[in-house]
């Protein structure tokens, strides 16, 4: 299948000093689902912004490789042209914009469609009451005093309505009820298979990421790890231990009153 | 010529609130210079100018009298503030190496005992707002004399001779009817001249600004169809003020102790000063007041370390004071129209001018008036 | 060269100066500050003591703009309550410079605490623009309330003294001003190392979990208006005493703008940044004349037309220092310094 | 009292103020897009009006050529200050931006300087000097014209930002410039206009209150008064800027006219404590959002 | 016994309610867990016990005594430490002075003492450092990055950070805000490891606010469900997860299996 987005071997290094990506490669297919996992502080939203441009924001630099989208060299455009032609990413911590308003939000989005032929916006406001009725309730509230869970149905909202071929999610569960990281999820695979819109997944939520999506990258320190089909994936005995929390050979699911504290060491580290 | 130069120092405001003057009076200390030096120099002594931009801040102006009086010992000094005069003064005292004037005519400053060694080139604020006021009165008749409104800026400069302006008022009969404060520089005057409006003096005179918001005044009034006559202290008074309004300037009225550069008098300091202004920028045409005034200065120090050095006195801020104070019926050269005498370290000098817009320049309206 | 820097003690690693070269360093530095009057002449002399002034001020709202996060734009104002009761004092009373100095900055830090209350409601610019407001109306008061004020004229003053020792030249100035300089920064370091200044670095970073971990906000934010208008009010007095002479005109809005300049340019929250700004600040324009100086013999017209450019260049500095390093001079040093620290091994 | 005094300086104060809510104006525009605190403001507007000097006085063009071309040259130099010195500031303090800002100021002042000498200049008269009398009362006429053509701007920006998606977009990036990328919208373009749309009002605001008061290259104290105006209205409302632009012109005026000049000041900073003690943000601003 | 008592707490904002008649209580010695959708108020709720909201009815009683009227400062001093659900650490300061700080209300020297530092000053800064050392830094296992700045740390790291400070605040009750949002499954292990620590040896009562089920129904010893501002029900984890109303409005069936086929039902076809 065609790659919608490929990262090839791509090096990052911020404020001139510190390197976080070493030659990282990852593809996501058209219309697929693909989750990204690692610990803290391995680099995966680092990965996304140098996708979508926003590192130079915070003084990082991509000094090696190069990332396609849509077989174009990201790098050629702005950050507001690549949005506009289809790839959107959802940033970490929700960022909505905290002193507009629910509605406020949503429009805002609708300067991703500049430039394109898109149906009614009214509809897409609709679509977004739909999924989040919760936001419609809202909608005149200003976003810095929603709770967390509704911002994050908000900054999913605003995606919507940018209707694009890509959507970058970074850490959607954070801080997320359960049942709520279920309708997320949900509504992440129902735009997924309704829009066909291919989907880059960040997640600390090993479980529910490996179930909605069809291939995963594992990364640490800045590279890939390991890599796979989701069951496959699911399947590897380091997952388990390290994603999962299903540990030793019988596969239940360990305790967090057993715990002691002993260093244990992850196989692909070896 | 070996013997040693004899140094003029400047606080000088090329930049800051005083530049447009700044500039004027740099270029008449500096012409004034070659002058004297083409002349021979003060007796044999070759003069030396030095200086520094001061953007007219008190603690720049002290920056750089503290570097020129450490490296070249000036006998006398241009400061160019009032902030500076006063702040430097006991420093001056107890120098005692130095004499010192500038574009100050604070009335303070003729106090003798405070500052002893500073003097003004010319009459000072309050004798300023005196011969204003006798004109204005030498124009009514006893018992039915003109009213007067005072409109001056907000500042030291501004407020410095209000107060000894309404006791000489006062002692003339003249009745002063309104007294106006506004911000110096550009600002809307609209209600203040609407406050006009309703008082209807004869004269206005202004203080402490140089050309705003003078023009809106005299504008808006006569628009009102006011017959006010309207007047200003030496600041006040350039020729700046016709050039920027035009026919909206005529029969404006100034105070000036000095001639104008254009004016019809002559003298053979005056042809002097025109020689040398014509021979250092030939393009400029017209001097300013500052530059007249820079002039001035530098004339009256040049007279005070002549009387000094002749009387065999050395050079010292005590000698020099009682040299000025000594001047008495001084010829200027057609500088000053009449012979002047110093009092309490000041000219009590000075005529009124009137402006004449198709001439584009000033004339006097009055005779040179000395106080006493 | 310092490669580690392991301590025994805590109390060791809690002191100011954790290794002998940098004790070696800052002896050398109060050495020159003590020959530096016996060699300078009369305008260097000048301006060390405008430096050391113009030190105490800086760091004075460097406590309160740099490390409370509160700006302000009222120091020429709390300066000129210094400068007003140390003229006031002088004229009315014999006391001797330390006392009077000493009311200058409780003087002061009163009317700081005053100009402080809003602080809990008004944040940021807001707070900025009702300093700015207070010094508007100090103004008001130092030109208007003429029986104590002298008005617009002002109030000149007697020389600073101590037991019959007048201070009344630059040289002598130069040892009450430059000590107590030292002396100041010094406190203002102990400030910053205790429950106090943490206090006040918490209140800027995120004021509203400061108060929820314990810190009485109303309380520190007043304390760190009143901390750092008592350096300006000592500063302003020590002006006055150099000066000998306020009016209303010597503590003017700019005056507060520079003082926040020397702040940002020499580094918020950096007290070795405000003694870098405050002389980077009082010097460059200095600095600068000298290119007039150096062109004034080939164009003898040059002071006229080189103040404009110096004008331009000096602003052109500061926007150029700020693009090339925000956090300012304090950071460039640090730069130079790990350099060097480093030297020969970089990496 | 006498009551059509009281009117006539009421208006006079009011006129005044419209021109104080256009320069409000053009602070408020670049605040509220790019969080930046203009203290070079007052310069931009001096800048414009020396430019209308050259035009009309130096090349003897029409005044109203003049005015367009000055406002134009006035809207270049804020787009080029935005793009050469603020942007590398991106990120950075607030209050080092500031900085920035007064730095500029002290460039435009030594630019104008060099330019056009350091001597007081007036405009030359363009607009009508017929008197104009509303009912009995008298406005001069300077000011009634200058507060008509600032008046038709600002109702022109408070229309586009009502109805458009433009004010959304500004407030959006101000909010979070990294979120306002990742929605598609222009930010370095958001920013340039709004620095060029700022300077535009203010430029105009240069010519016209210049055109009343006079020009010297230190006419950017004005600056001061719309400090005072853009606090009382709130940083970032357009509409403050407006209704308070009017009051302080209005209050400035009044108490200028009953206590005397030196309490001008005085006189709105203490209003100024006041409203700021009651309504922290000012009348109009967004109170900023504190959640823990 | 219980520390803390909540009874009838109401709080709204403008026309939203959220809290609305709150009442439960902490029992000491445990670890209580507040768990509820978001939004529920629970965050709200924490900011009432802190003080940086005033409820408009209700009563908080800490230790028997009544709140109302203690300013944030004060309730600090007796003994009430939290955590930030968005992290509020300090970002100019150092690690070690961000957990000194939560010393604070502990500490005597004044503004004069600070100037003169020598003498009182100094003993009691030295002594904080030593208390800090050697029962926080250690227990915590933060020693290597004492003298970092925090705004360089990871996330992970960051909010271990802010555990060492609130526990500086010598804690009689420990308030953490979603203590493990973010993690990974070995970061959230320790914390969780942290936590019953504290509990034990310090013998300091947790109050918990946390979405991953998962180690809430591992940890704590007692739990109340928020929904809507109201406590819909309150008991031992096997009770709560069991009660259908949990269910429905906040755990889901949260069975990874159900919900990947719900996820991705083509894949399970296939
Ligand atoms: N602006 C920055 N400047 C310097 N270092 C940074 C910056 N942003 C991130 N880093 C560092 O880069 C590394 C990777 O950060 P990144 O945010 O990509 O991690 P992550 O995998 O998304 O972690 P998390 O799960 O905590 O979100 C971290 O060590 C972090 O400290
Ligand atoms: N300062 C405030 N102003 C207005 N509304 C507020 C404020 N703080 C909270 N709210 C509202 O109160 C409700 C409860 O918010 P709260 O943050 O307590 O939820 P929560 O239970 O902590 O949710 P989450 O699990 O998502 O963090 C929300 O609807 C929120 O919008
Ligand atoms: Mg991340
Ligand atoms: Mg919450």
């Amino acid at each position: 299948m065609e790659a919608l987005l490929e990262i090839d071997n791509i090096e990052v290094v911020y404020n001139k000093a510190v390197q976080v990506l070493r030659g990282l490669s990852l593809r996501v297919p058209r219309g697929a689902i693909v989750a990204l996992l690692g610990s803290n502080g391995a680099g995966k939203s680092t990965t996304l912004k140098s996708v979508s441009g926003l590192l130079a924001l915070e003084d990082g630099e991509v000094t090696a490789g190069e990332v396609r989208f849509n077989g174009t060299n990201v790098k050629t455009l702005a950050p507001e042209k690549l949005v506009r032609s289809g790839l959107f990413h959802v940033m970490e911590g929700r960022r909505v914009f905290e002193d507009l308003t629910v509605e406020e939000n949503l429009i805002a989005a609708t300067y991703a469609l500049s430039g394109r032929k898109t149906p009614a916006l009214s509809d897409s406001y609709e679509l977004v009451y739909d999924y989040f009725p919760r936001l419609k309730e809202r909608r005149k509230q200003l976003a810095g005093y929603l709770s967390g869970g509704e911002q994050q149905m908000l900054a999913l909202g605003r995606a919507l309505i940018a209707q694009p071929q890509l959507i970058m999610l970074d850490e959607p569960s954070l801080g997320l009820a359960p049942l709520l990281v279920e309708e997320i999820f949900t509504i992440v695979a129902r735009i997924n298979r309704e829009q066909g819109t291919a989907i880059l997944l960040v997640e600390q939520n090993a479980a529910v990421s490996l179930a909605i999506a069809s291939y995963g990258y594992i990364m640490e320190n800045g590279k890939i790890v390991i890599d796979g089909p989701a069951d496959k994936l699911t399947a590897n005995e380091d997952v388990r231990e390290f994603y999962l929390g299903v540990g030793g050979a019988e596969g239940e699911a360990r305790s967090y009153r057993d715990i002691k504290h002993y260093k244990r060491r992850k196989r692909w580290l070896s | 010529q070996d013997k040693d130069p004899i140094v003029f120092g400047g606080s000088i405001p090329l930049s800051g609130v005083f530049a447009f003057a700044g500039v004027h009076l740099h270029a008449g200390l500096t012409d004034y210079t070659s002058w004297i030096n083409s002349q021979g120099g003060i007796n044999g002594h070759p003069v030396k100018y030095v200086m520094e931009d001061t953007g007219y801040e008190v603690d720049r102006s002290v920056a750089a009298f503290k570097k020129i009086s450490g490296s070249d010992a000036p006998a006398v000094y241009y400061g160019d503030s009032t902030g500076f005069m006063k702040a430097i003064s006991a420093e001056l005292n107890s120098m005692g190496t130095t004499l010192m004037s500038g574009a100050s005519f604070a009335t303070a400053l003729t106090d003798n005992e405070q500052y002893p060694y500073q003097f003004i080139p010319g009459p000072n604020y309050s004798q300023m707002f005196g011969i204003i006021l006798e004109y204005i009165a030498s124009q009514g008749k006893e018992g039915d004399m003109p009213t007067v409104a005072f409109v001056y800026s907000d500042t030291e400069f501004g407020k410095d001779p209000i107060a000894n302006g309404k006791t000489m008022a006062a002692d003339l009969g003249i009745k002063v009817v309104e007294e106006i404060v506004t911000k110096p520089g550009s600002v809307d005057v609209s209600a203040e001249v609407l406050k006009l409006r309703r008082v209807r003096p004869d004269y206005v005179v202004f203080h402490g600004y140089v050309l705003s918001p003078i023009n809106e005044f005299m504008v808006q009034m006569r628009q009102m169809g006011l017959d006010t006559q309207f007047m200003g202290t030496f600041w006040s008074s350039d020729k700046l003020i016709i050039d920027k309004m035009g026919k909206d300037a005529d029969g404006y009225m100034g105070v000036m102790p000095y001639n104008y550069y254009d004016s019809d008098e002559t003298g053979p300091m005056l042809d002097a000063l025109r020689a040398q202004a014509e021979k250092s920028d030939p393009k400029a045409g017209y001097r300013p007041t500052g530059y007249m005034q820079g002039w001035f200065n530098a004339m009256v120090w040049t007279e005070v370390i002549k009387r000094t050095l002749d009387a065999g006195k050395e050079l010292t801020a005590e000698n020099m004071a009682a040299s000025l104070a000594s001047i008495e019926n001084w010829d200027t050269g057609g500088i000053i129209g009449i012979p002047v005498t110093v009092r309490d370290m000041s000219f009590p000098v000075g005529r009124i001018w009137r402006v004449n817009a198709e001439q584009g320049r000033y004339e006097p309206v009055s005779d040179w008036i000395h106080l006493d | 060269m310092r490669i580690g820097d392991a301590k025994q003690t805590y109390q060791a690693d809690e002191a100011i100066w954790t290794s002998s070269t940098q004790k070696f360093w800052f002896s050398l530095l109060l050495l020159i500050l003590l020959v530096f009057p016996f060699l300078a002449n009369a305008y260097l002399l000048y301006l060390g003591c405008l430096v050391g002034i113009a030190v105490i001020s800086t760091t004075g709202l460097n406590i309160l703009t740099g490390f409370t996060g509160l700006i302000s734009l009222g120091q020429a104002g709390f300066m000129g309550v210094g400068g007003y009761t140390v003229a006031w004092l002088s004229l009315n009373t014999g006391l001797p410079f330390p006392v009077a100095l000493l009311l200058a900055g409780l003087m002061a830090a009163a009317v700081g605490i005053l100009v402080g209350l809003p602080s809990l409601r008004v944040k940021g610019l807001y707070l900025a623009i009702a300093t700015l407001a207070a010094s508007v109306f100090l103004h008001f008061i130092f030109a208007e309330w003429e029986p104590v004020t002298g008005g617009m004229a002002g109030l000149s003053l007697e020389p600073a003294h101590l037991f019959g020792f007048t201070f009344q030249s630059d040289f002598r100035m130069y040892f009450i001003i430059v000590p107590l300089a030292v002396l100041m920064v010094f406190a203002a370091r102990n400030v910053f190392r205790t429950r106090v200044g943490r206090a006040f670095i918490a209140i800027r970073d995120r004021d509203i979990s400061a108060e929820i971990l314990g810190i009485n906000l109303l309380r520190y934010k007043l304390m760190s208006f009143a901390l750092s208008s008592f350096y300006a009010g000592v500063a302003g007095g020590l002006f006055a005493y150099f000066y000998r002479v306020v009016t209303p005109e010597s503590f003017p809005l700019a005056m507060s703008i520079f003082y926040l300049a020397a702040v940002i340019v020499g580094g918020m929250g950096n007290l070795l940044g405000g003694i870098l700004g405050a002389a980077f600040m009082t010097l460059v324009p200095e600095i600068l004349k000298l290119l007039t100086a150096a062109l004034t013999p080939f164009y003898p017209n040059a002071p006229v037309f080189m103040s404009p450019m110096l004008e331009i260049i000096f602003g052109a500095l500061i926007v150029g220092f700020l693009i090339f390093e925000p956090h300012g001079l304090a950071e460039i040093w640090h730069r130079i310094r790990r350099f060097f620290s480093l030297w020969p091994f970089r990496n | 009292m006498d009551w059509l005094f009281f009117g006539e300086i009421s208006l006079a104060g009011l006129a005044m103020g419209g021109l104080y809510a256009l320069i409000a104006l053009g602070f408020v525009m670049i605040y509220k897009a790019t969080r930046v605190i203009n203290f070079a403001i007052g310069e931009i507007m001096m800048f414009a009006a020396y430019l209308f000097l050259a035009f009309a006085g130096g090349m003897e063009l029409s005044p109203w050529i003049a005015m367009p071309l000055a406002v134009l040259g006035g809207s270049i130099l804020g787009g080029v200050i935005e793009k050469t010195m603020i942007r590398p500031m991106l990120g950075e303090s607030p209050i080092s931006v500031v900085m920035v800002t007064i730095g500029i100021a002290s460039i435009l002042v030594g630019v104008v300087e060099f330019f056009w000498t350091a001597d007081p200049q007036l405009l030359p008269q363009f607009l009508p000097r017929e008197p104009v009398f509303i009912g009995p009362l008298y406005l001069a006429p300077k000011i009634a014209y200058g507060f008509l053509i600032g008046a038709a701007v600002l109702v022109l920006y408070l229309l586009y930002f009502r109805f458009s998606r433009g004010g959304v977009a500004l407030r959006a990036t101000a909010s979070d410039q990294a979120a306002a990328y990742s929605m598609g919208i222009n930010v370095r373009r958001v920013f340039n206009l709004a620095w060029v749309f700022g300077s535009l009002a203010a430029s105009l605001a240069g010519i016209l209150v210049a055109a009343t008061g006079g020009l010297s290259p230190q006419f950017g104290i004005i600056g001061l008064s719309v400090l005072v105006v853009v606090i009382v209205g709130g940083l970032d409302s357009i509409l403050g800027a407006l209704i308070a632009g009017l009051f302080i012109g209005w209050l400035e005026t009044v108490a200028g006219a009953y206590l005397g000049g030196e309490y001008r000041m005085p006189a709105t900073f203490v209003v100024l404590a006041v409203i700021l003690v009651i309504r922290p943000y000012g009348l109009f601003g967004t109170h900023e959002i504190e959640r823990v | 016994m219980s520390i803390l008592e909540i009874s009838d707490l109401s709080l709204s904002f403008g026309g939203v309610k959220a809290l609305q008649e709150v009442s439960f209580r902490v029992p000491e010695n445990t670890v209580t867990t507040i768990i509820g959708p978001n939004g529920a108020g629970k965050t709200s709720l924490f900011n009432c016990i802190s003080g940086f909201y005033k409820p408009q009815q209700g009563t908080i009683r800490y230790q028997g005594k009544d709140l109302a009227g203690t300013r944030p400062p004060a309730r600090a001093a007796l003994g009430l430490a939290r955590t930030f659900q968005n992290i509020a650490l300090f970002r100019g300061m150092t690690v070690l002075d961000n957990i000194k700080l939560g010393a604070h209300v502990h500490m005597k020297s004044g503004l004069l003492g600070s100037l003169m530092y020598f003498g009182a000053a100094r003993r009691e800064e030295l002594a904080i450092r030593e208390e800090v050392e050697r029962r926080i830094i250690d227990f915590l296992e933060i020693d290597h990055i004492r003298r970092q700045p925090v705004a360089s740390l990871s996330y992970g790291l960051q909010k271990r950070v802010e555990l060492a400070r609130a526990l500086a605040m010598r804690p009689k009750v420990l308030m953490l805000d979603e203590p493990v949002a973010g993690m990974n499954r070995e970061e959230k292990e320790d914390m969780a490891r942290f936590i019953l620590d504290i509990r034990e040896e310090w013998g300091v009562t947790v109050l918990m606010v946390e979405h991953d089920m998962g180690m809430v129904m591992d940890i704590s010893d007692h739990i109340a469900v928020l929904n809507f501002g109201q406590v819909i029900t309150e008991g031992l984890p096997a009770e709560v997860q069991k009660n259908p109303e949990v269910i429905r409005a906040y755990l889901g069936n949260s069975d990874i299996d159900s919900l990947r086929k719900k996820l991705n039902p083509d894949r399970e076809a296939a």
